[in-house]
């Protein structure tokens, strides 16, 4: 039992790890905002909780278990709020994904 | 491993130079202002770094520390209290930013000054 | 094990980074900045177990609720923004 | 009594800090300006207290929360801090008596309570830089005073009074971070930060590099603070355009308390274990000194704003005090130390004329000020004789100082011929831009003063003490002769 | 291997470092002082400074973007000029720092040696007091409160200062004033999910800071962190709700009121260690056992801290906002 649960836990913290990565990646390659938020979101949502899941097996059933799953809990509930609030506030400042970039000047004045 | 133990003190002194030369050479208030917090920040790092004891904790005891090695408080309490400061420098920078603003129309040195010269 | 995340996270930082240096909009800064912010929060998870002291996850929980604000602050920093930029059309035009 | 005896090196600080927050809650300004002036006056008498017990023991030590001394934050009062405790308290108390009446036209009633809090922070933490004795508090306490004494000077109703405290923000800033750096190489080195520990473990240092460049740090930061004279860019602007009040407290004391801080370090801290520390000492204060005296006498002789005048002149007096201190010697110590105190006195008593005048006149330029002194009388008056305490004539306190640093400069030998020639040649200086407001007040008509009237009783008064304590102390200068001296011999190291 | 992460992170600090300085966009410069400060903090924790990791949080990542993000919208967005007509003079000078300051730590006790000087001489007396004379587990928080709690003493004034002089120079009369009671009430009324979500977090930040307030001698944090949590939820409300109903519920002469208290507090207990037989900030004094009397002290004043950041950082936000539209 203990060995599977250190086997599935590890085997969460990998993949975890991988997920991350790859929405970094995604977040530098992409080619426009809308994409690379699509990108970042991966490591906002789905990379939390294998990777907290992950540390949940490992630490069983104690407080620190709790407090990581209010840490995901937050982490879950703001993550898409904020990448939903982005996205909205580019939309709304006329910034098109195919169209002429919003460019700095734009934004920065 | 001599190396990365010294390359903190390293960037300490970098990133000491790079506030520093934000702080006198740039004209803008806020861009002086943030380099100013960059400058504090590295002398942050040069206490914390001051602090660190290899294979110890954070010096607070609990039962999952044990009996450890715990790292130096003392560097870490001063730089509470520098932060702290820190913050208090910005806030009140930013407020006479603001007023600067509102007396001169603008916050580049140069340009205050001119105004003043008139 | 924990190793590996911490090095997954540490290059997504690096790689965020890159992002906010490049730009090329506002938006994709406030992007990286968000997103260096989750991998904070991550990072601290891991390591607080990576040194065997859990109770440190509170740090990370005030991470996760102070990022939150910080990026509600630059949107009402846009919306601001966009505010002023009317208000000035509108006297130009009049 | 004997009981709250012990406690005085501590309530220094707290009663001026615990009246601050009060002074705010107040919402009356007549209220807030009496506790004010009421906690300053009690700050005076602790003082007195404590220059009284320093003369009797020689000096007090307080255990900050009784924790034993390097491990705990420890207070220490000596000669030298008694002479800047008693310049900084009365300072403070002479400018807010005779801001009562000269405030109202420069700040709001309404900002006025917020005002009197600064000002009670600013004099809480000069006293806390004085009364401390760990490196680190200092630093603390050297940032309430400076944040504080950012929010005084942009209290002047110029707008150009934003950009100089901006300037001075920046600087100061930057001045307390070197002494930061400065400090933690220490640490670094020493493990501690109480001032008399480092002095004990520096000993057993083998490395000596870091606390070298300690030195470097904490002399230039400090410097900075302090305005010695290439560092000095921030105070003409931050002097001219701060409420006029504000001037008299922060020229005589805010520099002085910064250069306190200098010599301590330079004369206790490092002075015995850097080899070669007093010829480096004197190659980086004495040229700067010179320099400074030329420098700030020449600038002040050509400049028509008046308070910008005294404010370059202030950068020269700075010169003299670091000229005493560059001498390395205790005659130049006393001379320099004493200078301190005098110069305060002198240039208290200079800006508060300078504030009666503003009663009746807008913009304190010398073309503005023809004939005033029919109109003006005393101010006049007041401002003739603390002129003669600047210049230094005999029968002034300017004088005694002026002597002593002369005396000590002819013992350094063949360099000295040339420094009393520089202080000679200041000297005359300064009777030129004294001269010049005299001659402009007196002996010319200008017609924007016919309305002028004497300034109210409550700024003549304070004006009229500072003049006649100059006199005072330049017939009896025994009190801060007597302190400065045995200071010099503290920093020395030498027994008196 | 930590190492090896610190010098990653330390890495990309100084990347952000430099771009900071280089980029003329204010907003940019402040997004990334952002994401510095984030690296900063997790350096900290890497070398083993829970407390001021927190800490860093809250200021670097929390307060000071509000902060600069404020004075940003009232002033301008852009650098005109890059650089003054001295940077030259200003290389020099800062070569020349940054040469003594190599020098100076070139052959210095390497990094984390435990048998270097610092960890020798004071540092071990407060582990073994902290453990004897205090009995709380955090020794940082023992330290700060009281072995050197003077000094925090005067942290709590240099914020207090900085509190009246924002207020001071930015509640000036007959300047250009609020225009926040028309503007106030339709703020982030685009953002219909993070209004909602954000409403559903404020009492848990409130709650949060709470915890970090009194949990502060057992885990990281402490007064001030505390302080800094609590205003930030309550900026947060007055970000979605507008400022009108946050000074509603907390108006300046209440946070005025809170300033001044907080300081008065902290004062206080000290001079009751006068008043009652010990000396100024001595907390053995106030209770039977010395140790609980010590215990009491720290909590009092945290709390004291805790009140004074809490009323200046929400006052200051107040007086950004009430200047103008943000």
């Amino acid at each position: 039992m203990e060995t599977l649960l250190d086997i599935l836990s590890w085997l969460l913290l990998t993949i975890g790890g991988i997920f991350v990565f790859i929405g970094g990646l995604g977040a530098l390659r992409m080619p426009d905002l809308y994409t690379r938020m699509h990108a970042a979101s991966v490591t906002d949502s789905i990379a939390p909780i294998l990777i907290f899941v992950g540390i949940m097996l490992q630490s069983g059933l104690s407080l620190a278990s709790v407090k990581l799953a209010a840490i995901l809990l937050f982490l879950l509930l703001t993550g898409p709020t904020a990448s939903n609030a982005l996205a909205s506030a580019a939309l709304l400042s006329g910034y098109k994904a195919d169209g002429p970039a919003a460019s700095e000047e734009d934004a920065g004045k | 491993m001599n190396f990365l133990g010294i390359y903190y003190y390293w960037v300490f002194a970098i990133l000491l130079m790079v506030g520093f030369y934000a702080v006198i050479a740039k004209l803008n208030l806020i861009k002086k202002l943030i380099g100013l917090s960059l400058f504090q920040a590295a002398v942050f790092l040069l206490y914390i770094t001051v602090g660190k004891v290899e294979g110890g904790t954070a010096p607070i005891f609990a039962s999952a520390a044990g009996e450890r090695l715990f790292s130096n408080p003392l560097p870490q309490v001063l730089i509470l209290t520098a932060i702290v400061v820190g913050i208090s420098t910005t806030a009140l920078g930013l407020g006479i930013i603001v007023r600067i603003k509102e007396e001169y129309g603008t916050i580049e040195e140069q340009e205050i000054q001119e105004i003043d010269r008139q | 094990m924990y190793y590996a995340v911490t090095i997954a996270l540490l290059v997504t930082m690096a790689l965020a980074l890159l992002r906010a240096l490049l730009g090329p909009s506002v938006y994709d800064r406030v992007l990286a900045v968000n997103m260096i912010g989750t991998k904070t929060v991550l990072l601290l998870s891991v390591l607080s177990f990576l040194f065997g002291r859990p109770d440190f996850l509170d740090l990370a929980l005030a991470y996760a609720l102070i990022n939150f604000i910080g990026v509600l602050a630059v949107l009402e920093f846009f919306r601001v923004r966009a505010e002023q930029d009317k208000s000035d059309a509108n006297t130009e035009s009049r | 009594m004997t009981a709250l005896q012990a406690h005085l090196p501590a309530l220094q600080v707290v009663v001026p800090m615990l009246s601050a927050p009060l002074a705010m809650l107040l919402r009356e300004h007549r209220l807030s300006w009496t506790l004010a002036t009421a906690a300053s006056l009690c700050a005076f008498a602790i003082a007195i207290a404590l220059t009284l017990a320093v003369f009797d023991t020689g000096g007090m030590r307080y255990l900050m929360g009784s924790w034993p001394a390097p491990f705990g934050i420890e207070l220490g009062v000596d000669a030298m801090s008694a002479l800047l405790l008693l310049v900084v308290t009365g300072a403070s108390s002479l400018a807010l008596i005779a801001g009562a009446s000269s405030l109202d036209r420069e700040i709001e009633v309404e900002r006025q309570p917020l005002f009197y809090a600064a000002w009670l922070l600013a004099l809480a933490g000069l006293c806390g830089i004085l009364v401390t004795a760990d490196a680190f508090n200092i630093f603390v306490f050297m940032e309430i005073s400076a944040l504080a004494s950012y929010v005084l000077i942009a209290g002047g109703p110029d707008r150009r009074a934003l950009l100089a405290v901006f300037k001075y923000l920046v600087m100061g800033t930057i001045g307390a971070t070197f002494y930061l750096i400065g400090v933690g190489l220490i640490y670094l080195m020493t493990g501690t930060l109480n001032l008399d520990d480092i002095v004990y473990r520096i000993d057993e240092v083998a490395e000596l590099k870091p606390i070298l460049i300690a030195a470097g740090f904490i002399s230039v930061g400090l410097a900075l603070k302090a305005a010695i004279f290439p560092l000095h860019v921030w105070l003409p602007n931050a002097y001219t355009f701060a409420p006029h009040v504000v001037t008299v407290f922060l020229a005589a004391c805010s520099t002085k308390v910064a250069l306190y801080v200098l010599l301590r370090f330079n004369f206790v801290v490092f002075k015995p274990y850097l080899e070669g520390h007093d010829l480096k000492f004197a190659i980086f204060a004495l040229p700067l000194a010179l320099l400074a005296i030329l420098v700030g006498s020449a600038v002040a002789m050509f400049e028509s704003n008046l308070k910008r005048m005294l404010a370059w002149s202030s950068v020269a007096q700075i010169g003299y005090i670091t000229l005493g201190a560059g001498l390395v010697s205790v005659a130049g110590l006393t001379a320099g130390l004493l200078h301190i105190f005098n110069h305060a006195l002198a240039k208290a008593a200079l800006f508060l004329a300078l504030a009666c005048l503003a009663v009746s006149v807008s913009k304190l330029r010398i073309e503005n000020i023809g004939g005033i002194a029919k109109r003006m009388p005393w101010t006049m008056a007041a401002f003739v004789l603390a002129g003669l305490s600047l210049i230094g004539v005999p029968g002034t306190a300017g004088f005694i100082s002026k002597w002593y640093l002369i005396t000590a400069t002819f013992d350094s030998g063949s360099l000295g011929v040339l420094l009393v020639a520089v202080i000679v040649v200041s000297s005359l200086m300064a009777v030129v831009y004294i001269w010049r407001v005299v001659e402009c007040a007196y002996f010319r008509e200008a017609e924007e003063v016919q309305s002028a009237r004497e300034a109210p009783l409550m700024l003549l008064l304070p004006t009229w003490a500072a003049v006649l304590l100059n006199f005072y102390f330049g017939l009896f200068p025994g009190v801060p002769l007597e302190l400065s001296s045995s200071a010099a011999n503290l920093l020395l190291g030498q027994v008196p | 291997m930590t190492i090896v992460f610190g010098v990653f992170l330390l890495t990309l600090m100084l990347v952000t470092a430099i771009a900071i300085v280089r980029t003329q966009n204010l907003f940019v410069a402040v997004m990334l002082s952002g994401i510095f400060s984030l690296l900063l903090a997790s350096n900290f924790f890497l070398l083993d400074a829970a407390d001021v990791a927190l800490t860093e949080a809250a200021v670097g990542a929390g307060i000071s973007t509000v902060l600069y993000l404020s004075a940003l919208a009232l002033s301008a967005q852009h650098e005109h000029a890059p650089y003054s007509s001295h940077r030259l003079i200003a290389l020099a000078v800062v070569s020349f720092t940054t040469l003594a300051v190599i020098y100076a730590t070139f052959d210095q006790p390497r990094v984390g040696d435990p048998a270097a000087p610092v960890h020798q001489h004071v540092a071990p007396w407060y582990l073994e007091m902290t453990r004897d004379a205090i009995d709380i587990p955090n020794v940082v928080t023992a330290v700060l409160g009281s072995f050197r709690g003077y000094d925090t003493l005067g942290e709590v004034f240099v914020v207090f200062t900085a509190g009246i002089g924002v207020l001071f120079l930015l509640d000036k009369p007959g300047a250009r004033h609020s225009q926040t009671q028309t503007v106030g009430q339709v703020r982030l009324r685009h953002y219909l999910i993070p209004r909602l979500v954000g409403r559903m977090l404020i009492p848990f930040i409130l709650l949060f800071g709470l915890y970090v307030q009194f949990h502060g001698e057992y885990g990281p944090g402490g007064g001030f962190q505390a302080g800094a949590l609590v205003a930030a939820s309550i900026i947060l409300y007055a970000l979605l709700e507008g400022e009108t109903r946050a000074l509603r519920a907390l108006p300046r002469r209440l946070l005025t009121l809170l300033i001044a208290s907080g300081a008065l507090l902290y004062c206080g207990v000290g001079v009751a260690g006068i008043l009652l037989g010990g000396n100024f900030l001595d907390y053995s004094v106030l209770a039977d056992d010395p140790v609980k009397g010590q215990q009491l002290g720290i909590i009092l004043i945290e709390a004291g801290v805790g009140i004074t950041v809490t009323g200046v950082l929400l006052s200051i936000f107040h007086a950004f906002a009430a200047r103008g539209r943000f």
